[in-house]
């Protein structure tokens, strides 16, 4: 019983730390910008194949990381100075369409560069599993837990401690007001997009050994981080972490428990009901329309 | 670089060079071959070698002179792996190329969305997609080169009851492949008197499927795991199955028979089996096995033209081009009628997949043993009879 | 007889801060009834609870004599209730005298088959209401621009617009927030033209705001908040004599 | 000026009839016909999505869902239980009517991408059902639909027929008919918002307080358009089924919600011959990217993104906005 139970949760964790990162993704650019970034997912399999090609290539697993880092971050800088930056009196749902655009864009140069197969990631340490009580871990869902937790500090510690961080804050709060204290209010946007990047992308890479990685992996994944983003309350960085983690968790209980079949279909149910009792997702802000 | 250009250009139509060297073939009109496959999408593994056999044997005939003195012309679309693209493809063939035959069709559900119009159209079409009921009942005018998952369940079956195998734990994938696999499954263990005490499934974006294998592990009396299914997932459930470390035999379908799952599944795939034809282990087939030298062929030119490991699925593509080629020159002419009654009536055509014998009732023409049991041992597949 | 609106102990409060704290006054039908007081005194709050579009922590208020607590804003403007915006509330999808025609939803009641299938008597219907649209254009003094988008008009000519819109829906009683905000003289004192001709109709006029001029030349009674209180309520006269508004308005 | 205001209101339709009957002349074979016919089954479902995003701002990412919706239960209606094609496009309508308006009343009082994410969710939920439930739809290998019969006609795309005399084949009964489809859908919505009930679908997404201070009750609205969206693609859908013959659940998928909205954008917000030519578009485009091979799916993002960067308001209201801004200088260099 309990083997079982730890079993579903280890699986939930895992994965709901993935959904965690990805919707830190969205949450970042959404305060930045208020653009919900549907090319989220494609900085997390940029990060993932750009590894595995460049560790392909002979490149010791450090140095491709940090490069495979280093291209989702340019990446990211370029979706906002060339498609979001342009398009700024766009419509939201014109905004979503552009990323869109630019996900299909991304995710169509990496089928040509790296091919359609799927790829495997080493684990980054042992591929034997950790027994708990009766239930196995596998060694990389530490990885991921352990490295999510880092970013989430990282980021708590960005946002309070850093310049740059309190200035992200500042745009995302009032744009006019930051540029009249002398921020550029468009630096700010750039640097959000290319954090945001970094944290899918860091995500891609960690995740990868367990799930395989391949051009396509961002849309599901993608899609994924925006639903635990809406759970959480767009916006909320505690949100975005909640919602990741009760995704994942509510997946795999209901796998385990109820049935696989409509284990998709009860997650998707889980934000409606959120939704319907909290409009704003769990940590949303309660805004009060000025009128 | 030319045979790339050549690949991006145009429809992939690779009219015959041949022209020059045939004095027949010059004048005479090529014969239309029309195709629409999964070459991007989530099938892209099924339709990607599917093409690149059509694109080489197709050219490989017209150097030897074409078929009936004329040349073969390769029309094709990329259906994405969509059920409503492969339709419209398929329209396209019929109504604004006028092929005269299609070979194509990657997964069961573009090719049943094409079958309408086949049949309305009277088209002779092979499809290279798996499930049963393409050709189950017999539709007058389609035909297939893969077996069918029904066979590849009773395969499967027959192999676990001769390990003394009766009650089976079996997870599959949610997509078509996987789910038709499933029903099949359910309806074969009944008929020979197995039971499927486990009945799990995932889909095909899942990343992780350890909490549906824990139900499996958790019933009582499971003896062995079946996973039905295609494309990554398969090799997560091989993975996770280790992790687990779950002893049961474990057997895969042949949906994943081709040396990519191998790579992706790693040494978690130790020991497990799965149908498969015997283009995986081409060598280990006995001298007299008619297919040896088909087989061996096969892969040795696949794989100097491509520069890339054979697969099973390519080798579908490459019987229905065949079992076409053959049709159309028993039947003397393109003429639809005469070449659907030829397909039908096609004996003894040895593929790669395996001896075809179609008839009246019969499209697939292929038998269980048609398909072989493999096992992967040291990382590699073992022919096991 | 009954006021017209009747506010009660009206309370809001934002997160522990309160907008709008034990609040209560009656309009008598007819009137022209002022809000004043300086900047975050609680005025648009106010409004905004007694139109609807707040809840109220506590207290309640009364529409001819109903308690308005389970309306929607929707419901109150059929019971005669309409208002404008301190913030303009324009529909820029819209030309500006599609914005005076929606001000008629009210009276133009059509089944969607009527609609789907544009039967005569929706015609007809749409071509009094275009008519009516026009000449309230007309009214309020902004006549030229009947064949414009509303995206292409002045900030003045949006003000007028507004009201006019509130005016198409035929109102027992009209809130105005700020009207004058944003307006140069010439504007302001046509607008206080305007407003004198909506009450010589019978329309009851609430009004919100700064211009103390305005203010005392057409009101019958005023009200005056300080901090979300009532500090002071009466005739124009008393007011401006009330030591306490006094010293509001010069210590603030 | 009553005169001139009917006139405009009308144009569009013209001009579209006009092009409808034209176009056969420039139709070289049945596989032309069959492309326009979809292009105009998936217009006239876009044309009802405009009214709910386009006209109402409220944005649907499911809308997929109803199309599938209704594609299914035709397919089912008819093939399984061997209805007639009228009464089971038309239980089908009034089925899927009721769906939208059950779950429409808690989702949209959500705001902006909430409201998204709902739609979205709701869109999911369909497929999966759709997807799971083999017994009835035949699981993710779909299921064959027959041929429309339309009050004792079977209607064929392989048929031929005769019409007042003249000889006409599948397609073009088809053809005729998807037509015919389009104009009445295209001319209800027109309808529709010029009318009190569209100023108030407008005035929602202009300001929804403004909206409801004039008494305009948004939440019933938004439900009515919600609503009748999902009755258009309910319809759509079905007839979708019968011309295709064959569904699989990738009717009810999430790429073809996104579909629907893209060519709701694309073409233009707000703009009922522009979403027509926004589907017109993104349907051909496959069509004519599929030369391309491994670049198609690169051009199709690139041609997306770039059209949206440069023309936000969407094709149509850009072009014509340009047109008619070259016209007024034309007139006023003459003048």
């Amino acid at each position: 019983m309990l083997a079982e139970f730890l079993q579903y949760l280890f699986t939930g964790i895992t994965i709901g730390a993935t959904y965690a990162l990805i919707a830190l993704g969205f949450t970042l650019i959404y305060n930045a910008s208020h653009v919900i970034n549907f090319a989220q997912g494609e900085f997390l399999m940029i990060g993932g194949m750009a590894t595995v090609s460049l560790t392909a290539m002979g490149v010791p697993m450090v140095f491709a990381v940090v490069l495979a880092v280093i291209l989702a971050g340019v990446l990211g800088i370029a979706l906002q100075r060339f498609a979001i930056a342009p398009a700024k009196q766009a419509d939201v749902v014109t905004l979503i369409i552009i990323t869109i655009g630019a996900s299909i864009f991304i995710r169509g140069i990496a089928q040509m560069v790296w091919g359609k197969q799927y790829h495997v990631m080493q684990n980054f340490s042992t591929n034997e599993p950790i027994q708990v009580f009766g239930a196995v871990l596998n060694s990389q869902s530490l990885w991921v837990l352990g490295v999510g937790a880092v970013m989430v500090v990282a980021l708590v510690l960005f946002f309070t401690k850093t310049l740059i961080g309190k200035a992200i804050l500042a745009t995302s709060m009032n744009k006019e007001a930051a540029r009249l204290v002398g921020i550029r209010t468009q630096m700010v946007l750039m640097l959000a997009f290319m954090v945001s990047a970094l944290l899918g992308s860091v995500a891609g890479i960690v995740v990868a050994p367990i799930t395989f990685t391949s051009y396509d992996i961002g849309i599901i994944l993608g899609l994924k981080g925006f639903v635990a983003a809406a759970i959480g309350g767009l916006g909320s960085g505690v949100g975005a972490v909640v919602g990741g983690l009760t995704l994942g968790i509510v997946e795999a209980m209901t796998a385990g428990y109820i049935s696989s079949d409509y284990k998709d279909a009860v997650a998707f149910s889980m934000i409606l009901l959120v939704l319907f009792f909290m409009p704003r997702g769990l940590f949303g802000a309660k805004v009060v329309e000025r009128v | 670089m030319l045979k790339t250009m050549m690949r991006r250009a145009g429809k992939c139509a690779v009219v015959a060079v041949a022209g020059l060297m045939m004095m027949s073939a010059q004048a005479a009109e090529p014969i239309k071959i029309g195709s629409f496959l999964s070459v991007t999408g989530p099938a892209s593994f099924l339709g990607d070698p599917e093409l690149k056999t059509l694109e080489m044997y197709v050219e490989k005939i017209n150097e030897e002179g074409g078929v009936l003195g004329r040349p073969l012309e390769l029309i094709h679309y990329d259906d994405v792996g969509n059920a409503s693209s492969a339709r419209n493809f398929a329209s396209r063939l019929i109504r604004s190329d006028q092929v005269d035959i299609i070979v194509g069709g990657s997964t069961t559900g573009a090719t049943m969305a094409a079958v309408p119009l086949m049949e309305q159209a009277q088209v002779p079409f092979i499809s290279l997609a798996g499930a049963v009921v393409i050709t189950t009942p017999v539709k007058k005018w389609v035909f297939k080169t893969p077996q069918s998952d029904r066979m590849a369940a009773e395969r499967i079956l027959a192999d676990m009851k001769d390990r003394g195998i009766t009650k089976i734990g079996l997870i599959s994938g949610t997509d078509g492949f996987g789910s038709s696999g499933r029903t099949q499954t359910l309806e074969v263990a009944e008929q020979m008197g197995m039971e499927v005490v486990a009945d799990e499934t995932y889909s095909g974006s899942d990343t992780d499927m350890t909490a549906q294998l824990t139900n499996i592990r958790n019933t009582k009396g499971v003896e062995a795991v079946l996973n039905f299914g295609f494309g990554q997932g398969p090799a997560i459930v091989t993975r996770n199955y280790a992790q687990l470390g779950i002893e049961l035999p474990f057997y895969q379908s042949h949906g994943v028979a081709s040396d990519s799952f191998l790579e992706l599944a790693g040494s978690a795939a130790e020991g497990l089996r799965l149908p498969a034809s015997p283009l995986l282990v081409p060598d280990s087939l006995p001298e007299d096995d008619p297919q040896k030298d088909v087989v061996q062929n096969y892969k040795s030119e696949y794989e100097a033209r491509w520069d890339a490991k054979v697969s099973t699925f390519g080798a579908y593509a490459y019987d229905g081009l065949m079992l076409a080629v053959r049709a159309i020159e028993e039947a003397g002419s393109t003429d639809p009628e005469a070449v659907r009654e030829a397909l039908e009536n096609i004996e003894g055509y040895v593929g790669v997949t395996g001896e075809f014998n179609m008839s009246p009732d019969d499209h697939n023409g292929l038998t269980a043993d048609s398909f072989r049991i493999l096992e992967v041992q040291n990382g590699n597949w073992k022919l096991i009879d | 007889m009954t006021a017209l609106v009747e506010v009660k102990g009206l309370d809001k409060a934002f997160g522990g801060v309160h907008a709008v704290e034990g609040v209560s006054f009656a309009v008598e039908a007819g009137q022209v009834y002022s809000v004043i007081g300086p900047n975050g005194a609680g005025k648009t709050t106010l409004f905004n609870l007694i139109t609807g579009l707040y809840i109220p922590t506590k207290g309640e208020v009364l529409l001819n004599g109903e308690s308005t607590a389970k309306l929607e804003p929707n419901q109150l403007a059929e019971r005669g209730m309409c208002r404008t915006f301190q913030q303009m509330q324009i529909c820029m999808n819209m030309t500006a005298i599609e914005n005076v025609m929606l001000g008629r939803h009210l009276q133009l009641r059509s089944s969607l088959f009527t609609t789907l299938f544009r039967l005569p008597s929706l015609r007809r219907n749409e071509i009094a209401a275009r008519k009516r649209a026009a000449d309230l254009m007309e009214y309020v003094g902004c006549g030229d621009y009947l064949d414009a988008e509303a995206s292409a008009m002045s900030y003045g000519a949006l003000k007028r617009l507004e009201i006019a819109r509130a005016l198409a829906a035929e109102p027992k009683v009209i809130l105005l927030d700020e009207p004058a905000a944003g307006l140069n003289a010439t504007e302001t004192a046509a607008l206080e033209e305007l407003i004198r001709k909506i009450a010589a109709q019978g329309i009851t006029v609430m009004l919100v705001e700064h211009d103390m001029k305005l203010v005392m030349g057409i009101s019958d009674r005023l009200l005056v908040l300080n901090y979300g209180r009532v500090l002071a309520e009466g005739i124009p006269e008393e007011i401006r004599q009330n030591p306490d508004v006094i010293a509001a308005y010069l210590g603030g | 000026m009553l005169n001139r205001f009917m006139q405009s209101r009308l144009r569009g339709l013209m001009v579209l009839a006009l092009i409808l009957i034209i176009l056969p002349a420039f139709l070289g074979n049945p596989f032309h016909y069959e492309l326009v016919i979809q292009m105009a089954i998936i217009a006239a479902t876009v044309v009802g999505l405009n009214l709910l995003v386009g006209f109402a701002g409220q944005i649907s990412l499911g809308h997929a869902g109803f199309f599938g919706l209704g594609a299914y239960f035709t397919g089912i209606a008819t093939g399984t239980y061997g209805w007639s094609s009228v009464p089971a496009l038309v239980v089908g309508a009034i089925a899927v009517g009721i769906i939208a308006w059950v779950v429409g009343r808690p989702i949209l009082r959500l705001k902006g991408h909430y409201l998204s994410m709902a739609t979205l969710a709701v869109g999911f939920i369909i497929a999966i059902i759709l997807n799971n439930e083999r017994a009835i739809t035949g699981g993710p290998d779909g299921m064959p639909v027959p041929a429309l019969d339309l009050f004792g006609w079977e209607l064929s795309t392989f048929g031929q027929y005769s019409l007042f005399g003249l000889d006409i084949s599948g397609v073009q009964a088809w053809y005729i008919l998807v037509s015919v489809v389009l104009l009445l859908a295209v001319w209800f919505a027109q309808n529709l918002i010029e009318s009190p009930i569209g100023r108030a679908l407008r005035s929602v997404k202009g300001s929804e307080v403004a909206a409801s201070v004039v008494g305009v009750d948004t939440a019933k609205y938004k439900s009515l358009v919600f609503v009748i969206s999902a009755i258009y693609a309910s319809i759509m859908g079905g007839l979708y089924a019968h011309f295709q013959g064959f569904i699989t659940p990738a009717v009810a998928s999430f790429e073809f919600s996104i579909l629907f909205i893209t060519m709701v954008v694309l073409g233009g917000m707000g703009s009922t011959l522009g979403v027509i030519l926004g589907a017109v578009v993104l349907k051909l485009l496959p069509q004519v990217l599929a030369d391309f091979q491994e670049l198609e799916t690169v051009m199709f993002g690139l041609i997306l993104m770039l059209t949206m960067i440069f023309m936000p308001k969407g094709l149509l209201p850009t072009i014509t906005a340009i047109v008619s801004k070259r016209m007024r200088k034309k007139a006023g260099g003459e003048a």
